[in-house]
């Protein structure tokens, strides 16, 4: 039984009860307590089942250790699995469920692979279901991943219901862990005058030391650190903070910390959880240290629990694990919970020590009546779902039986690691203590910054000082030396004074008893979650998985929701004993971040609908929106598609706005066109260097079309050039490519031919640009009124000119990328709805409508223009467009022509841009290729060319298309074959790819 | 004929509240700071000294902002910049530079309130404490997923500034970060 | 997550301010060039482990480019200096040397 | 002498016993004390015929074909660490062969149709799962692409095709279509493609390869590259001197190093690319789903982890850590595409160092160097390739010439031949 006890309890209050369900179950709690001391006061010992073979499992520990005791918690949109039951803070309505086991925790059929353990060793998989082949993908494997997985996914459906958000801190030094050490360290540096973050992942300051019964400056620690958080919070320069939890440390000292606002209380309003982005000059990890589990037959049945666990249990939360608890270890701090027990009146029948010699702790034991069997250690544990009792050998020994102990709980401890994650993440590195047996930080090899330096300090038992004296004056010296290192100059003020009673030395224990047969140790387990054994690691070194990487890959050894907190050290010391090598030999696995799980939403912090990306809108987005447009994205932008009446689908909404455009007047917002100024002395030997074709003899008032390449020689950008004056141009860009453009400029300028007399400035969004399409363009104009000759002797095709049209500030480019007649004009962005607006209401006598992109599409691919994207794909150079009247025979020059000489670029056998017309009327899908007669030396069919554009054409009333194809210009009249994706055929005719108005008669007009 | 800026005079409600001042006048200035002319006329339009690098002169809907080695914000009332620009055109003859009106190109917004500078500092990769960021000081960086700009006008009050076709997004941002409770850091 | 700082505004900014341009100090090889120095300029890379030479810009800030010296096996940055520069200051060349004695890169020591 | 005619010794006589359920019951009833090793771990010898620097996935693939399809065994593998440990146990094991250009889909598709058998060719379960592949197009301009992917594959014989989103829904309960900025408009799918389990296809070939006879020798760093003239002659190791007729550099981010050792230049930089795994859940996704648009990609492994690939640093780097950002903006698409991992947690991020080329496809060439040959540049997609990458490089150490290697030679770049593979996410209009 496990249960409340009378008194006690640091951390709860009794006088506030939180009712809570587990499995439907109703229990009942008090504020203060953990979900998992919750469990255990109502006798809740089994929690879960086991990854591999669904064995039973009980709570084991009482902090960010826990392996076992995961619940699936909550429910709906706030449903969570794999929540750890030890550090999750119980409040009232808490629901939590078992996980991975059917149908019920107390039933799991799931536990047939338990008696199949023997079949399972590690590898197994990697040996099995080899044969025959399909059924790996139709049985086994489905099998596998139903009864693989822990906590049950979210419904599909689920939409959080909660929100998060990021936050940038800079602090000179930042102490991670609220203990005694963590404290101290703060202290130091706060009293040295650094700017200090104090963080600590649970909700309560002091760590264990108030547990451990430890004094400080002669005050026992409960009362040293209410009197150290005072001094903090005096200190202007000192900020501390719980349930914030230092959760990676990365390069030049950025450290991510995770606060979890309202876990504990979900009826808060504000984020869930906060993640914090730290930079720090210094960083002190006080992380304390992890207790390790002792190996011995049966050492993961419900009941069995750490020592420091059971001591927690009892002490903060009045929990006793159980009536008669055996406590066995190799070290003295685990007689501390004996103590503990005692003092609370519970019982202790014996106190298994693998050590031969009694120490002063043993003789104290002696004297409170508990007996102590040296030199001794558990042969088994007894019992199924909850442990019964023990059976006791000798350490030194085989296993034979020499007694046998009734107990409902064994309380274990195989000594301490510290707890050196956030140390090694950003490369800090380990030494082996031998007087300790666990890996430390070497604080030689501290990880590195921005300027070389070592920022990573450990404090505390976190740099292997084991005694609470150690501790805090080791934790000072760290404070004080960050705070030196980020510039303080004040003092750090007196070492605290812990105290260190006498302890003798802890005896190394990998294996209880040492020699243990094989059937001990297949029962033996290290990692409890995915069930591997001291006899799956040794299995691995024999099959010659050597390195600790291999045999944790092997084995999936610390792969668990703990990471190896419990596991690493005893697996690493089983696989060096089988290899015959010292520990430091074998090394250990790679610490990664984060030290425990952080949620995706924390992560994606405030990006979520809305505000998930930046969504471009121009000056007239709004008016799309409230006129039905259908929406495309294009970059970040959202351009209409269409406009689409009721009842009419995209398709003749386009083939629509097609005709009007083309018989009366269409309106597009070209807004999102780039819009870059060039200005200087050198902005013609500049433009010369960036278009293909001449543009410094571009005269002011003229508008000229430009292709520009990048350096590798393919074509990247396109656009209509205006000369604005001597020293002045205007480039239009794609719409996705003006920042790429401008950034592209910038770079030449700057690294290149940084001594040019050259500004750019990019001036996109300054202006709403609104295209003016169709026989009526010039009508609904005039009709604007305007302080400009619009006639066509007055700004001729290709011309621009400034003024007033309709009162609106405008700048108008008399250029067509549709053939008709067209004028392009730029008002100030400000003024660009309402000029839309009078565009409109003007132009409902001339039949006006707006049209969108695919409408664009159509009518350039009837006039043959190329579209940047859709006939050049980052593989295509102008001249295979047939663009040689844009490209400058005169110029030595531009960006990307020494690229288009190289062979490959002046291969005459490259596909070139040609127009396609299908012998029976109908469209080339999207994307198809033209097949040639014949494969390639890999079989593949032979192809020569493929289709760029292809759409129905409403004003031919058929399909037209562009393509790329072998020697296209060469062949035209002949007829080539694209084959769809079900293998059927188009025959299309290479013709010229200007379906529409060749001599471009409608756009002069 | 009715301008509008991108996000028409929004503003929340709160003690920090996050607002839309409306159109501004903006002035990309690029040339060589060390000018005297260009001081001269810039001191002239706007009343304000040459600001240093990470610095802005700013007194209501007038002033300047350093924005890099070569370039200056120049602030003046909306009406006025293609005036303003005219005159640094005339002023700066000869010379090598560059002067665009950029005033409908940007959104400004005002950020005011106890939680100021925390809504930055869920934004921005920027130390927003007081030693740090003061009135005066102005940093150009990123703001969640977009480039901005900002200055503080006196504590407490903060204009950023960004490009308007993501006024909407930045506003949401800010929004967001204003309505959630105060981190207690800053 | 680097720090890095802008030698044109001065800000000291973290990584994603800023946008990595690839290897620094090469030389442009156009028209007329050969084939080797061409595929030299635009493709052949020292990407050395350690000691590097490279251009980021400071995209989220003031716009300038810049170079930077940095070790790639421990990300160790010697120091920032203009884009504007054939070969790294003598003063960026010191600083190295006093970390990585003995370091050297293409044509520089 | 007497070490020359050492070597003509085979080193194991009597082959590795066979993995079977029934192997596993004999050794069951026995305690498993009869598993021998998977691979030896033998001192390397004098000289080799040809030696493959780098034991991961590609350099084992090399090494196995090297045997099994050219008769080449007295060959060596060295490896300065651990075998495995590189990107082959690093990445997120994702399998497909879906690619636009020909030399591309010729290479991945043999690499694909090779892991259908592996496990039963290497007598090893390398938990190849054909539980197929999704890109998601959520711009027009992406559907354009991956139309265009769908022909090209059509021609090439690799089985693909666009899908509408009510299948892609089928197929992916958990996606979320009506995204507010990219709604999904279809996917290319590829029903064959699927994932592996990473780390048994280095040890399966590793054991294979050792069968064979062949020395795969870990803890052995190459610190010199020997030449006579223009022809190299062997290798200097922290293990000594070793000779050979043919060397295959096969170190993905390391090649530029390697290549110096050798006295050539590569087009690559190293840099760092993440990945992250979410706690175990029941499964919820049987499919590999890939967001191009969002810059994300997930599936779920048999533990039933979320796997999660992130995006590549924009700096060279040789640390195995990136910028956590990549790993946020990754993360964030995601959250947006399956709303419902908002709740799950990430357990575990690293990093590996990929080796980017100028057109980010793969290096499978012969070098300045006589004998000397490289295989490199895999970047962010390697680990689908590893069974046709022996394949090929095999081929091509052994005959000189291989039909799949061919096209990815080292200097297509000065010819202006790419193998572009970024064209289907071109510039929008």
């Amino acid at each position: 039984m496990s249960t409340r006890l009378a008194q006690g309890g640091r951390f709860i209050d009794r006088s506030q009860k939180q009712h809570f369900t587990f499995d439907g179950k109703q229990m009942t709690g008090f504020a203060g307590d953990t979900l998992a001391s919750g469990l255990l006061a109502n006798d809740q010992m089994l929690v879960g089942r086991s990854f591999k073979y669904h064995r039973p499992r009980g709570i084991v520990a009482s902090g960010a250790e826990e392996p076992n005791a995961l619940v699936n918690m909550g429910q709906g949109a706030r449903f969570e699995p794999n929540q750890r039951a030890t550090t999750t803070e119980l409040f009232e309505g808490l629901k939590a469920g078992s996980q991975n086991h059917f149908p019920s925790l107390e039933f799991d059929i799931g536990v047939i692979n338990n008696s199949l353990a023997r079949f399972l060793p590690s590898g197994f998989y990697y040996k099995m279901f080899i044969h025959p082949r399909p059924l790996w993908k139709h049985v086994y494997e489905p099998f596998i991943r139903q009864s693989a997985g822990l906590g049950k996914a979210p419904d599909k459906e689920t939409r959080d219901a909660d929100t998060y958000e990021h936050f940038y801190a800079f602090v000179d030094v930042l102490v991670v862990g609220g203990g005694v050490a963590g404290l101290s360290a703060a202290l130091a540096a706060g009293r040295a005058g650094a700017k200090v973050l104090l963080v600590e992942q649970t909700a309560q300051w002091g760590g264990r030391a108030p547990v451990d019964g430890a004094e400080i400056d002669g005050k026992p620690a409960d009362d040293w650190v209410k009197d150290a958080l005072q001094e903090l919070e005096s200190l202007e320069n000192v900020q501390i903070r719980t349930r914030l939890m230092g959760a990676g440390v990365y390069d030049h000292g950025y450290v991510l910390a995770y606060e979890r606002l309202t876990d504990h209380a979900p009826e808060m309003d504000g984020p869930r959880h906060r993640l914090w982005r730290i930079r720090a000059k210094q960083v002190v990890t006080a992380t304390g240290a992890i207790e390790r589990p002792l190996s011995f037959a049966g050492n993961d049945l419900p009941g069995v629990m750490l020592a420091s666990a059971v001591r927690d249990y009892v002490v903060n939360y009045a929990v006793s694990p159980g009536d008669r608890t055996v406590v066995v270890t190799n070290n003295d701090d685990a007689y501390r919970t004996a103590f503990v027990l005692k003092a609370a009146g519970l019982e202790v029948p014996a106190i298994i020590d693998a050590r031969a010699e009694a120490g002063a702790m043993a003789k104290r034991a002696e004297a409170e009546g508990i007996k102590v069997l040296l030199g001794k250690g558990i042969a088994k544990v007894k019992g199924g779902k909850r442990v019964e009792g023990v059976a006791i050998c000798a350490q030194a020994g085989e296993g034979a039986v020499l007694d046998e102990i009734k107990c409902d709980a064994v309380a274990m401890s195989g000594g301490w690691s510290p707890v050196v994650h956030l140390w090694s993440h950003c490369g800090g590195k380990l030494i082996w203590d031998e007087a300790h047996a666990h890996f430390r930080p070497d604080p030689d090899r501290a990880p590195t910054g921005a300027q070389g330096e070592a920022f990573v300090l450990t404090a505390g038992i976190a740099h292997g000082a084991m005694s609470t004296r150690d501790a805090v004056a080791n934790a000072h010296e760290a404070g004080a030396a960050a705070a030196k290192a980020t510039g303080a100059k004040g003092k750090p003020g007196k070492v605290p004074q812990g105290d260190a009673p006498e302890e003798s030395p802890m005896q190394p224990v990998w294996m209880m008893p040492q020699g243990a047969s094989y059937k001990l140790r297949s029962k033996m387990w290290l990692d409890y979650q995915n069930d591997v054994k001291v006899s799956d690691v040794q299995l691995a070194a024999q099959e010659g998985y050597e390195s600790v990487e291999h045999t944790k890959r092997y084995t999936t050894l610390g792969m668990a929701t703990d990471q190896g907190k419990l596991s690493n050290i005893n697996g690493l010391a089983v696989l060096s004993d089988a290899l015959g090598q010292p520990i430091p030999a074998t090394g250990t696995t790679t610490f990664r971040p984060p030290y425990t799980p952080i949620s995706m939403g924390a992560i994606a912090g405030e990006a979520r609908g809305e505000i998930f990306q930046p969504l471009r809108r121009t000056p007239i987005h709004d008016w799309h929106e409230e006129n039905g447009a259908a929406w495309e994205p294009v970059g970040h932008w959202k351009r209409p598609y269409c406009y689409p009446r009721d009842g009419e689908s995209k398709h003749d909404a386009v083939m629509r706005e097609v005709a009007n455009t083309r018989e009366k007047l269409g309106l597009l917002d070209a807004s999102t066109l780039g819009k870059i100024i060039v200005k200087g002395p050198d902005a013609g030997k500049f433009m010369d260097m960036l278009y293909t074709n001449m543009m410094s003899t571009l005269k002011v008032g003229r508008c000229r079309y430009g292709l520009m390449c990048s350096e590798n020689g393919f074509l990247s950008d396109d656009g209509v050039v205006a000369r604005l004056d001597e020293d002045t141009f205007l480039c239009h860009t794609t719409s996705g490519g003006a920042e790429s453009v401008h950034a592209h400029m910038e770079e030449w300028l700057q690294t290149e031919w940084w001594d040019w007399k050259v500004y750019v400035a990019n001036v996109t969004e300054q202006y709403a640009q609104v295209a003016v399409v169709g026989p009526n363009a010039r009508k609904v104009l005039e009709k604007l009124g305007s302080d400009i000759d619009l006639s066509a002797e007055a700004l001729t095709f290709m011309g621009w000119t400034e003024g007033k049209i309709g009162g609106f500030d405008a700048r108008v480019f008399r250029i067509s990328f549709s053939g008709e007649l067209s004028y392009e004009i730029a008002v100030p962005a400000s003024q660009g709805r309402a000029f839309w607006d009078a565009l409109y209401a003007a132009g409902q006598e001339f039949g006006v409508m707006p049209y969108g992109t695919e409408c664009l599409h159509i009518m350039r691919a009837e006039k043959g223009f190329i579209m940047i994207g859709d006939e050049t794909d980052g593989t295509v150079i102008p001249q295979d467009l047939g663009l040689h009247w844009a490209i400058s025979k005169k110029k030595d020059d531009y960006i990307g022509k020494r690229a288009q000489e190289r062979s490959h670029m002046v291969d005459p056998d490259r596909w070139q841009l040609v127009g396609l017309e299908t012998l029976d009327g109908s469209v080339i899908p999207d994307g198809a290729y033209a097949a040639a007669p014949g494969t390639n030396a890999n079989g593949q069919r032979n192809t020569e060319g493929r289709v760029t554009s292809t759409y129905h054409s409403p004003t031919l009333g058929r399909g037209i298309a562009m393509g790329l194809v072998h020697k296209g210009p060469d062949r035209m009249g002949e007829t080539i074959t694209f084959v769809k994706t079900d293998g059927s055929e188009v025959k299309a005719r290479i013709v010229s790819p200007v379906f529409y108005d060749p001599d471009g008669e409608k756009q002069n007009v | 004929m009715s301008e509008t800026s991108a996000l028409n005079g929004r503003g929340t409600e709160g003690t920090t509240t996050v607002r839309d001042t409306g159109l501004q006048g903006m002035i990309t200035l690029r040339g060589n700071l060390a000018s005297t002319k260009l001081k001269a006329i810039c001191k002239e339009i706007t009343g304000q000294p040459m600001p240093k690098a990470g610095q802005a002169h700013v007194s209501g809907d007038t002033g300047l902002a350093w924005m890099s080695p070569d370039e200056l914000l120049v602030l003046v009332p909306h009406g006025q910049a293609a005036d303003a620009v005219a005159r640094i055109d005339a002023a700066l003859a000869g010379q090598h530079f560059l002067a665009v009106n950029v005033s409908d190109a940007r959104a400004l917004i005002a950020v005011e309130g106890a939680g100021a500078r925390e809504v930055i500092a869920r934004l921005c990769p920027v130390d927003m404490s007081p030693e740090a960021f003061g009135p005066g000081a102005f940093r150009r960086t990123r703001m969640a997923q977009i480039p901005a700009a900002f200055w503080m006008e006196q504590d407490g009050s903060l204009r950023v500034i960004c490009f308007r076709s993501v006024a909407e997004y930045a506003f949401g941002l800010l929004s967001t970060a204003a309505k959630s409770p105060a981190v207690g850091f800053l | 997550m680097l720090i890095l700082e802008c030698p044109y505004c001065g800000v000291t900014g973290e990584e994603t301010e800023f946008h990595g341009g690839g290897e620094a100090h090469l030389t442009r090889h156009g028209p007329g060039s050969s084939d080797d120095d061409f595929e030299n300029y635009l493709f052949l890379r020292e990407n050395p482990r350690g000691v590097h030479f490279e251009r980021w810009r400071h995209v989220n800030g003031c716009g300038k480019w810049f170079h930077a010296a940095r070790d790639t096996a421990t990300l160790e940055v010697f120091g920032t200096y203009s884009a504007q520069t054939t070969e790294p200051p003598q003063d960026i060349k010191d600083a190295i040397t006093a970390k990585r004695p003995g370091w050297s890169w293409r044509e520089f020591k | 002498m007497y070490q020359n005619h050492d070597e003509t010794i085979p080193r194991e006589s009597e082959p590795m016993r066979r993995f079977s359920a029934f192997a596993i019951a004999r050794e069951a009833a026995r305690h498993h004390s009869g598993w021998e090793r998977h691979w030896r771990s033998p001192t390397p010898k004098k000289h080799y015929d040809a030696i493959i620097i780098g034991a991961g996935g590609h350099g084992l693939a090399t090494a196995y074909h090297l045997g099994k399809d050219h008769g080449i065994t007295n060959v060596a593998v060295l490896e300065k660490g651990w075998l495995g440990g590189g990107n082959t146990g690093r990445n997120t094991t994702i399998i497909r062969s879906n690619y636009l250009q020909d030399p591309s889909a010729a290479i991945y598709e043999k690499a694909r149709s090779l892991y259908e058998t592996l496990s039963q060719d290497l007598n090893y379960n390398v938990m190849y799962s054909p539980r197929g592949v999704i890109m998601l197009a959520q711009t027009e301009h992406e559907v354009r692409g991956y139309l265009r992917t769908a022909h090209a594959n059509a021609l090439q014989g690799v089985q693909t095709e666009f899908i509408s989103p009510q299948r892609v829904k089928e197929l992916v309960p958990i996606i979320n279509l009506e995204g507010p900025r990219y709604p999904v408009l279809g996917g290319l799918w590829q029903a064959r493609a699927g994932t592996a389990r990473h780390d048994a296809v280095a040890w399966g070939y590793a054991r294979a390869c050792s069968d064979m006879g062949m020395d795969i020798i870990q803890k052995c760093e190459v610190t010199g590259i020997k030449r006579d003239g223009d022809k190299v002659t062997g290798v200097e190791t922290t293990l000594g001197d070793i000779c050979c007729n043919k060397l295959g550099i096969v170190v993905a981010g390391h090649s530029g190093v390697m290549a110096e050792k050798a006295g050539f230049r590569l087009p690559i930089e190293s840099v760092a690319l993440q990945a992250l795994v979410s706690e175990p859940i029941k499964p919820c996704m049987d499919v590999v789903v890939m967001a191009n648009t969002v810059h994300g990609y997930m599936s779920q492994s048999d533990k039933g982890e979320m796997v999660i690939g992130g995006g590549a640093d924009g700096y060279n780097n040789y640390t195995q850590r990136g910028s956590f950002h990549h790993i946020e903006e990754t993360v964030r698409a995601l959250v947006e595409t399956f709303p419902m991992i908002s709740r799950l947690k990430m357990l575990r991020q690293w990093g590996g160092i990929v080796d980017m080329t100028g057109d980010r496809s793969p290096i499978i060439s012969k070098t300045p160097v006589e004998g000397v040959f490289v295989n490199c540049g895999w970047g962010t997609g390697g680990f689908k390739a590893i069974p046709g990458s022996g394949y090929a490089m095999a081929e091509l150490m052994a005959k000189g010439g291989s039909p799949l290697a061919d096209e990815f030679s080292m200097w297509r770049f000065r010819e202006g031949k790419f193998i572009d593979e970024s064209v289907a996410a071109g510039v929008a209009h």
